[in-house]
């Protein structure tokens, strides 16, 4: 056979593109109009679970760019059993999170040890204000609606986790 | 014998005499006022804040040094003073697009210190993200090099079908860019369902766009009479200046980390080829890179069929402590070799670390490569050369 | 006529301020735009004579190819932007007097040689044929005479340009 | 169009002949910016280029306009202002001097210049003028570069241009548009007449010499090397912004598309269909609604060049600068000369 | 008019054939070769070489066949009969009402010519694939070869001036691209230079001369022939019609006889064919011996009517062609003597048997001088490569014969045996080919009544053989010396490099025997070499019996083939093709005493081509007479080398030295008349010298003193302007007045600083002012 | 329309030209004050030609403007030349001659 010229070739694929689009579609997607369902495990914003963080900061600690910011205040909480004495709780005041500074890493959802933060691939939440993308709590919790069952795992893994 | 005797091709010696002609031919001509160009730090060539100083006669460039260090960042500083967990989610920035393939070599030093070997199926999935960011970046460098020759198609199909890839890279690690999924001893997470099949067909997809490619760009008797004979690097020249990867490779030396260093990693699981080419010039760097691309789809293709069941996560202690002691480990990342030098004094993050970037060191023979060659040239070179401004800055 | 009366002082005009902006500019770049808006108005003129050929190979020849080559050779040797002082003689001044005799001479012997002597009013377009019939016949030999000035221009001027 | 305007008074049909060379002019540019720039380019690289302004985007081009009206006209501070400000005009002032001599229809002409293709080719070279002065003015290396580049590459492209140029005149026996036109319409090939002769096939060599020529004068990919963004930022073009750069992009389409039109004159028949089927004999006899039918057919062959061009554009990488010039004087003017021999023996020996 | 019907049908039509019909190819393919070898010759396996050879072979096989239709074509017509040369032409261009014309001539003087051209160019192109091989410019050498065979084959076959002044041009390119074919040696750069100009000023007369023919004939050979006036034809037609101007076309004729005198090294511009040895031999041999210096002969040969009316030829007391052709053969003979050179002594035999030639064409002897050329060519050309075959392989490429030869004889037996044929031809010895064409040349001159001249040609003879024996003594007998003796040094080598050297001659593979010979001494050349010597030195001797004149009538075929019969044409008006033309009368010298040299008045209907010629009757008693002449010259000779070279007697060394009138002669003769000196350095500086030194004390002292004294009144003016107005009268004014001055003052004052703008100042203000003046005055 | 009309114009064109010569000292104004003068031959030529009635004056202005093309080639050719080894293009200055 003989030997297409590259030329030709270039202008092939071209052609072919063109066709392809204008039978089967784009490959964008018109953003606005239609949006794409990012994957499971996107991290798009982080959700707070208020209930479960007994504010031990260890989020905070291990953020690489200090971006969590948790204040909390010590209240007597009545006990838990009967009769059982009171129980000195953290109750949480502020839980910020800068997402101007975040890094989206993750490593503060991996060390909170009572499952208070969660991924969430939640990412429309752009702001024209800079100030803005400091999520407080309220936000926060509010994105819990969005965080997703955590996916099924590969066949082969090893199951017993957690 | 002369150095172009021992060590050059026929075709290579013809450029690489060539490019001392022009030397020659430069070297008569100094007394002719030149203009200097600065190509960057802001310039569509050099794709970041590199700036290139040129001197110029006419178009034909005298003398050319690379100015860098617009983006320096500091990462070596920083990661004194985080733990090693942090230290990873800032390490896969120094080259942003090859994401994984950063935390790589600073995970496998630092469980070279803490005697730890993660489990085989976190070799596995280790090896397939790898080998996936790879993927990721070379397909945008050769969409990427279209664009810096004048075709302004090839960018859009690379954007196109990298964009798969980094699907699959988030599906699995919940990060697009910064996966920060590699743990000290493994994995941190397992493979979400389907995943594999996916990725199966994804690579189907990435083989069809490397033919797409070949077609559109490397056939073209245009882009090839723009990079043949173009920035010769002869095998000596290149091995003096360091250079590592498909670079290297290009120019003949039959180098890759992957298969020479004996690594807790499952690319020896798989069969692929190491390509080198002969000629050393621009064409040769480029084809290197397409070619290790559809090498890369080949070993995924076959981890996949062979991930091991098991944990990903082998056992480590919760608050990582790594015992004192220096531990030097590099990858064949990407852009090329790339090492962390780690010294540790038993503390929670590391006491010093150097990262050896592949980039830094490729872009150091561009003045070496610039001289005598036309302003086009320029780009086609330091296109072909291929550096993240991040990986040369750091 | 009338209109075409009209037409040659408009273009006349234009041409002859033009010219002297060429030679008074103190830029080089701006005497050659000067000189382009010359070489147009000359370009009119041919056509006003009839000679719609030469008025398009003016076009072609002067303002497509020499004046950029001028321009060419101005920005090759780093023609600056603004005013150059010493662009000019230092004498500059006799070629006032000299210009103005010439002129003086020339007026009187056109005066008195061709006084209002009117140019043919219906003058026919001279059609490419008859130009190349001419060409091609009785001055056949100064065409060749001047391909080979062409080539040896072309020899020459690569030779000058070259390097080495 | 004397015919068609013998009734409106002078100053009315050149207010006319203004308004329809505006027309040629600025439709066919607008046209093809959005049906190739746009659109083709987009579904070529698997996109859908712009949607939002009016249906499918159509309205996009006004939006672009409207932008670019509003921008600061910026003069960078040691450019030689007056003529920063005048290379564009220069530029588009030669794509209305050239649409001047390109024939619509039996009677839809602006002008019927005896030597009409010579005349083309002569103002066509002027947008070279304002390309330098524009590359030189702007007080930057890199225009000044471009500006060079494009000189260099106009003059160098504008003989092959006008050596395949001949190779019609001389089968058309005429430099006159509108009698090319007639001649491709009216002949007969290998006597059959069904298809006229339009000289694409028996010029072909002179129609890709044309065509390649033409893709360097618009600098376009391949040739693209004076507004090369990824080496000189866009060349000449650097420093303009705001209305001046629209100027230049306006020139830039229309050029291609009045390139076109010529390119659609000399070699696939223009505004004409083969006489044949309709019986005419002479351009005398040809029916009055070819003067509406005729800008319609002209307006699809210059698209279907256009479309050639862009293609070509939009696949392309670009030569180097002297990868350029050696191809044009060591490949398309020797190749160019041939095909004149060539063209004149055939011609005189049959 | 009847008689012409009836006896056009009696007269057969000539016959004629492919070869004559196309003969134009013969000039086309060398120049096609020429221009491949220029394009691919270096592609090819020997470099091109094989091209030129092969394109010579072409040439030479139909330029046979050319000479053999001719022969025929001769044969084919009755006694009487005019043979029509085979005339074909093209329009090549025309301008501004001239029409150039291209085309082929072909008569017998052609057909001779051609032959000898086609063959001495193929031998020597054989002989140089040996001589030059590994030379670094091969190619190039081989090209210009080639292109200048084509020149030449043009020239001959020119049916027109034009074509004969570009093939003419042609050679002349080529010779000086050969000449300098060493061009790093400055001699041989400096010697081609010289060729170049010597022959361009030769060539001026060349160009008048045709114009002047073409300005003087062409409305008569319009009107009556239909032939433009540069054609060959119809000059030699207008020229014997009796139509011209005796002026005129003497003064056309003596210009092209200058260029003759160029061209072919007559005296006085005879210095650069010596010179001109500088090139490698072959070129020696073919363009500086056998065919290039005989085009100035045969463009006497070619339009010899124009000659024989214009310079009065046959007229009672001699003509400037016979004077110059005397004088040349006596001076370079003379010459001959005193050189050490071998080439040189060659170069100035050389130039002594064109003297000959052009001394037979002033007297008469058209038919002997053309078959000199005949014969010449090959016995010459067979010396000239037995010089180079010596200096190739015995003498270590130095042509030195007092130093590097001698004894030769028992090395090279092939080398020596040519030579010794081709000397006795030059010599004119019975029964070599010199013998018929030389003695018939002096014969001829005697008959015609030039008895100073016939003794001058038998002075000639007897020079002749004196100095070719000395040189043959020097070369081959007596004891080896230098190089040839085998002891050559390098540094022998070194000396004498200028002449000779192979330019890459030891990194050559295939010399690596030829190398060696320093150390094994000469030797005989190769079998490429000594086969082309073989074949000339069979001509030398045998080509003299084409004309062999003791022999009787029947013996004399090349008066037949090839000396045009001079008749009159009628009806010449349209020629007609070949046969078609008739003779109505043969007319004779004797027949009248008439303006025309046809015979009768001048023609009313025809025309005639060639002048009438009388033929001498051969005498035994003549021949034997100039024998003993060359048998005395070379028997002196003989005994003056034995007793000078090898006995060195006493009385003879240092003759020079001791006799004060010997001495003078000889340095007036190694100084070569001093002619060299004359144009160097009194022409040059003589002339040019006084005049360029009085223009310069002109510009020095009258220019400048008028130009200073006028700046210094305006600065004194100004000065004074300054002092003595400024202080009173109003600042503008005088400001402006001031400026002004100062202006002109700045203007006048260094007028020789070489600024152009200055000198432009100075032209446009003295234009303005002049043409000011005249309108003014012409009111 | 006067056959002087154009006459003056060439002329006007040629003086002005003249004093180009003359004033200017840059090379590449020269050459332009050059073309000047050369454009008004060609006007004048072609004014010849209208008034007599043949075309020879416009072969001849044809032939000029090629000539004038050939000598804006060389020319700025020398001008180039002389820039790269003076560094300057101003005719005063390449006067070694100066005695």
């Amino acid at each position: 056979m003989p030997k297409v010229p590259g030329l030709v070739k270039g202008l092939g694929v071209t052609l072919g593109t063109l066709f392809n689009t204008a039978t089967k579609g784009s490959n964008t997607v018109q953003y606005p109009h239609e949006k794409e369902t990012p994957p499971i495990r996107s991290r798009g914003v982080i959700a707070l679970h208020q209930d479960n963080c007994t504010s031990c900061m260890l989020c905070s600690r291990s953020c690489p760019d200090w971006c969590i910011y948790i204040e909390a205040h010590k209240e007597l909480a009545p006990p838990r059993r009967e009769g059982g004495k009171p129980r000195q709780v953290n109750l949480l005041d502020r839980f910020d999170i800068d997402y101007a500074l975040c890094m989206y890493c993750g490593i503060c959802v991996e060390v909170c040890p009572f499952d208070a933060l969660f991924w969430s691939p939640e990412y429309e939440y752009s702001e024209p204000n800079i100030a803005d993308l400091l999520h407080d709590k309220t936000k926060l919790s509010e994105w819990m609606e969005t965080v997703p069952e955590a996916p099924a795992l590969e066949v082969g893994a090893d199951k017993k986790k957690k | 014998m002369s150095l172009t005797d021992r060590v050059l091709g026929d075709r290579q010696q013809l450029a690489y005499i060539a490019s001392q002609a022009a030397d020659a031919r430069l070297n008569v001509e100094l007394e002719t006022e030149g203009m200097t160009l600065n190509i960057g730090p802001q310039h569509p060539a050099t794709h970041g804040t590199l700036r290139i100083i040129a001197r110029l006669d006419g178009e034909q460039v005298v003398w050319a040094e690379p100015a860098c260090g617009y983006m320096h960042r500091g990462y070596e500083k920083l990661t004194e003073v985080r733990t090693y967990p942090q230290v990873t989610t800032l390490v896969n920035r120094i080259d942003w697009l090859g994401s994984f393939a950063n935390e790589v070599p600073f995970i496998l030093a630092a469980e070279k210190l803490m005697e730890v070997e993660a489990p085989p199926r976190a070799q596995h999935i280790r090896t397939i993200l790898f080998e996936l960011s790879r993927i990721a970046n070379v397909s945008l460098f050769l969409g990427d090099l279209g664009v810096q020759l004048g075709a302004i198609t090839p960018v859009f199909l690379a954007f196109r079908d990298r964009e798969y890839v980094l699907n699959l890279i988030e599906s699995a690690t919940g990060g697009r860019f910064h996966p920060n999924f590699d743990r000290i001893g493994g994995l941190k997470d397992d493979l979400p369902a389907g995943w594999v099949d996916e990725t199966r067909a994804v690579m189907k997809k990435l083989r069809g766009f490397c033919d797409q490619i070949e077609d559109l760009l490397f056939g073209n008797e245009i882009f090839q009479s723009r990079t043949r004979g173009i920035g010769v690097i002869p095998r000596e020249v290149a091995l003096q200046y360091g250079l590592s990867g498909a670079n290297l490779r290009a120019s003949g030396v039959d180098w890759d980390l992957r298969r020479d260093h004996q690594l807790p990693m499952a690319w020896n699981k798989a069969d692929w080829k190491v390509w080198t080419h002969p000629d050393g010039d621009s064409f040769a760097r480029c084809w290197i890179r397409l070619q290790e691309t559809r090498e890369s789809t080949k070993i995924v293709d076959q981890l996949l069929g062979s991930i091991p069941a098991g944990p990903v996560m082998a056992k480590v202690p919760k608050i990582i402590k790594v015992p004192e002691g220096e531990a030097w480990v590099s990858t064949e990342n990407p852009l090329g070799e790339m090492g962390y030098y780690i010294v540790s004094r038993g503390d929670l993050g590391p006491f010093r670390v150097k990262i050896r970037s592949a980039s830094f060191n490729n872009i150091s023979i561009t003045p070496w490569l610039l001289r005598g060659v036309y302003v086009p040239d320029i780009v086609t070179i330091l296109a072909s050369l291929y550096f993240i401004l991040g990986d040369i800055d750091r | 006529m009338i209109a075409q009366n009209i037409g040659f002082w408009i273009i006349a005009v234009l041409m002859v301020v033009s010219a002297l902006r060429v030679v008074t500019t103190n830029n080089v770049v701006h005497a050659a735009l000067w000189l382009v808006v010359v070489l147009a108005g000359a370009a009119g003129q041919y056509i006003l004579l009839a000679a719609e050929f030469v008025a398009i190979t003016q076009v072609l020849v002067y303002i497509g190819a020499v004046m950029v080559l001028f321009l060419f050779g101005t920005m090759l040797t780093r023609a600056r932007i603004g005013a150059e002082s010493d662009l000019n003689n230092s004498y500059k001044k006799l070629g006032i007097p000299v210009g103005l005799v010439m002129l003086v001479a020339m007026g009187l012997a056109l005066t008195r040689s061709f006084g209002d002597e009117k140019l043919p009013e219906s003058a026919k377009v001279v059609s490419i044929q008859e130009v190349s019939d001419q060409i091609f016949g009785p001055y056949l030999l100064p065409f060749w005479a001047l391909s080979f000035v062409l080539l040896a221009a072309v020899v020459g001027a690569i030779v000058l340009a070259r390097k080495d | 169009m004397s015919a068609l305007l013998a009734e409106v008074p002078y100053w009315g049909q050149s207010l006319l002949r203004v308004l329809g060379g505006i027309v040629a002019v600025l439709l066919p540019a607008g046209t093809i910016v959005y049906i190739f720039l746009f659109k083709m380019m987009s579904f070529m690289q698997s996109r859908l280029g712009p949607m939002e302004a009016g249906p499918y985007g159509s309205m996009q081009l006004f939006a672009e306009v409207g932008k670019w009206l509003q921008k600061e006209d910026i003069v960078p501070e040691r450019a030689d202002a007056r003529i920063f400000k005048m290379a564009p005009v220069i530029v588009l002032l030669s794509t209305f001097l050239l649409v001047a001599v390109v024939p619509f229809g039996p009677d839809a002409w602006f002008t019927d210049f005896e030597t009409g293709i010579f005349y083309a080719l002569a103002v066509s070279s002027i947008s070279v003028l304002g390309i330098l002065i524009a590359g030189w003015s702007s007080a930057n290396k890199y225009s000044l570069l471009g500006g060079l580049r494009a000189a260099g590459q106009l003059i160098a492209y504008e003989l092959p241009m006008v050596l395949a140029v001949i190779g019609v005149v001389i089968q058309a026996e005429t430099m006159n548009l509108q009698k090319i036109v007639v001649a491709q319409n009216s002949g007969s090939m290998f006597g059959i007449d069904t298809f006229g002769h339009p000289y694409v096939i028996s010029q072909f060599i002179g129609f890709v010499i044309f065509m390649i020529a033409i893709q360097a004068e618009l600098t376009q990919a391949p040739f693209d090397m004076p507004i090369a963004e990824s080496e000189l930022v866009s060349g000449y073009m650097t420093e303009y912004s705001g209305f001046r750069f629209l100027i230049f992009f306006i020139g830039e389409f229309a050029t291609a598309g009045v390139f076109a039109m010529i390119a659609s004159v000399l070699f696939l028949g223009g505004w004409g269909v083969p006489f044949s089927w309709f019986g005419w004999t002479s351009i005398d006899s040809i029916d009055n609604w070819m003067n509406v039918v005729g800008p319609l057919i002209m307006f699809t062959k210059m698209m279907l060049l256009v479309f050639i061009i862009m293609w070509i554009r939009f696949s392309y990488p670009r030569l180097r600068e002297d990868q350029l010039q050696r191809f044009a004087w060591k490949g398309l003017i020797p190749v160019a000369l041939l095909n004149i021999a060539v063209t004149s023996i055939l011609k005189v020996v049959f | 008019m009847n008689l012409l019907a009836a006896e056009t049908e009696i007269l057969a039509p000539l016959a004629s054939g492919w070869f004559l019909e196309n003969a134009w190819l013969i000039p086309v393919i060398p120049a096609i070769a020429f221009a491949l070898i220029i394009l691919i010759g270096k592609r090819l396996p020997m470099k091109g070489s094989e091209l030129g050879v092969a394109s010579m072979l072409a040439s030479l096989v139909l330029s046979a066949g050319a000479a053999y239709q001719w022969i025929q074509r001769v044969n084919s017509a009755t006694e009487e009969q005019f043979v029509e040369p085979v005339i074909r032409s093209w329009s090549w261009w025309q301008s501004g009402g001239f029409d150039f014309g291209i085309g082929q001539h072909i008569d017998g003087l052609s057909v001779v010519v051609l032959f000898v051209v086609a063959f001495i160019s193929t031998l020597v192109q054989i002989y140089s694939l040996e001589y030059l091989r590994g030379d670094r410019r091969y190619t190039h050498f081989f090209a210009a070869l080639t292109l200048f065979s084509g020149g030449m084959l043009a020239m001959v076959l020119a049916d027109n001036m034009i074509l004969f002044l570009l093939g003419w041009e042609i050679m002349g390119l080529c010779s000086f691209m050969l000449i300098g074919h060493w061009w790093e040696e400055d001699a041989n750069s400096r010697a081609a230079l010289k060729a170049f100009f010597t022959v361009r000023t030769g060539d001026m007369g060349l160009l008048v001369g045709i114009s002047m023919l073409y300005f003087a004939a062409n409305d008569w050979t319009q009107e009556n022939l239909g032939l433009s006036g540069f054609s060959v034809r119809g000059i030699s037609a207008w020229a014997l019609s009796g139509e011209p101007n005796s002026t005129v076309i003497m003064v056309a004729a003596i210009a092209l006889f200058i260029a003759s005198i160029g061209k072919s090294g007559q005296f006085p511009l005879h210095t650069w064919l010596p010179d001109a040895m500088a090139g490698p031999t072959p070129v020696s041999s073919l363009l500086h011996s056998s065919t290039m210096v005989v085009a100035g002969v045969f463009l006497v040969a070619r339009l010899y009517p124009v000659f024989f009316v214009g310079l009065d030829i046959l007229g009672s007391g001699g003509n400037l062609i016979m004077f110059i052709g005397g004088i040349t053969i006596v001076i370079s003979a003379a010459l001959a003597f005193v050189q050490n050179d071998i080439k040189r002594v060659l170069a100035y035999s050389t130039v002594s048997q064109l003297g000959y030639m052009m001394l037979g064409l002033g007297a008469g002897a058209w038919l002997p001088a053309v078959f000199h050329i005949f014969t010449h060519a090959f016995f010459k050309a067979c010396l000239f490569l037995g010089a180079g075959s010596i200096s190739h392989s015995a003498s270590h490429h130095s042509f030195d014969m007092k130093r590097d030869m001698g004894g030769l004889r028992k090395v090279m037996p092939i080398t020596f045996t040519t030579w010794i044929i081709s000397t006795l031809a030059l010599c004119g010895v019975f029964p070599f080919s010199g013998f018929f064409s030389k003695d018939e040349i002096i014969d001829n001159v005697g008959n015609n009544g030039y008895n100073t001249f016939m003794i001058v040609g038998l002075v000639g003879a007897f020079m002749t053989a004196a100095y070719m024996t000395r040189a043959t003594y020097l070369t081959f007998f007596g004891e080896p010396r230098g190089a040839s003796a085998g002891h050559s040094s390098h540094e022998s080598h070194d000396a004498h490099g200028s002449h000779d050297t192979h330019d890459i001659h030891g990194d050559h593979d295939d010399h690596a025997s030829h190398d060696a010979h320093a150390s094994h001494g000469p030797h005989e050349s190769g079998l490429l070499i000594t086969a082309p010597l073989m074949i000339l030195s069979v001509l030398a001797l045998g080509s003299g019996f084409l004309n062999a004149t003791p022999f009787g009538e029947s013996w004399e075929r090349m008066k037949l083939w090839v000396e045009p019969r001079a008749v009159e044409v009628v009806d010449a008006t349209y020629p007609g093709g070949p046969g078609e033309s008739l003779i109505v009368s043969v007319p004779s010298a004797e027949e009248g005493k008439s303006k025309s040299v046809c015979g009768t008045a001048t023609p009313e209907k025809g025309v005639c081509y060639a002048p009438k010629l009388e033929h001498a009757k051969f005498k035994w008693s003549k021949a034997m007479l100039s024998m003993v002449i060359v048998f005395i010259g070379m028997a002196l000779s003989w005994i003056l080398s034995v007793l000078l070279f090898t006995k060195r007697d006493a009385r003879l060394v240092g003759l020079t030295q001791r006799v004060k009138i010997l001495g003078v002669g000889h340095r007036f003769l190694v100084n070569k008349y001093y002619l060299d000196d004359l144009y160097e350095k009194v022409i040059v500086r003589g002339v040019a010298y006084p005049i360029s030194s009085a223009a310069y004390w002109f510009n020095q002292n009258v220019l400048d003193g008028i130009l200073h004294s006028i700046s210094n009144l305006t600065r004194k003016l100004s000065g004074w302007v300054y002092k003595n107005i400024d202080q009173r009268v109003v600042d503008g004014t005088v400001n402006n007045s001031a400026t002004f001055t100062k202006s002109v003052g700045t203007a006048a004052q260094p007028t020789q600083s070489g600024k152009v703008s200055q000198y432009g100042a100075l032209l446009f203000s003295a234009a303005a002012v002049a043409a000011l003046v005249l309108v003014i005055i012409n009111t | 329309m006067f056959v002087n009309q154009f006459l003056f114009l060439a002329a006007v064109l040629f003086c002005i030209g003249v004093y180009g010569v003359i004033a200017r000292k840059n090379a590449v104004l020269m050459l332009m004050s050059i073309e000047l003068i050369l454009n008004s031959v060609n006007i004048n030529l072609l004014t010849f030609a209208m008034r007599n009635g043949s075309t020879d004056g416009h072969t001849f202005a044809l032939y000029i403007i090629a000539i004038a093309a050939a000598e804006v080639g060389v020319g700025l050719g020398l001008v180039l030349l002389v820039y790269r080894n003076k560094k300057t293009i101003s005719v005063d200055e390449l006067s070694e001659m100066r005695g």
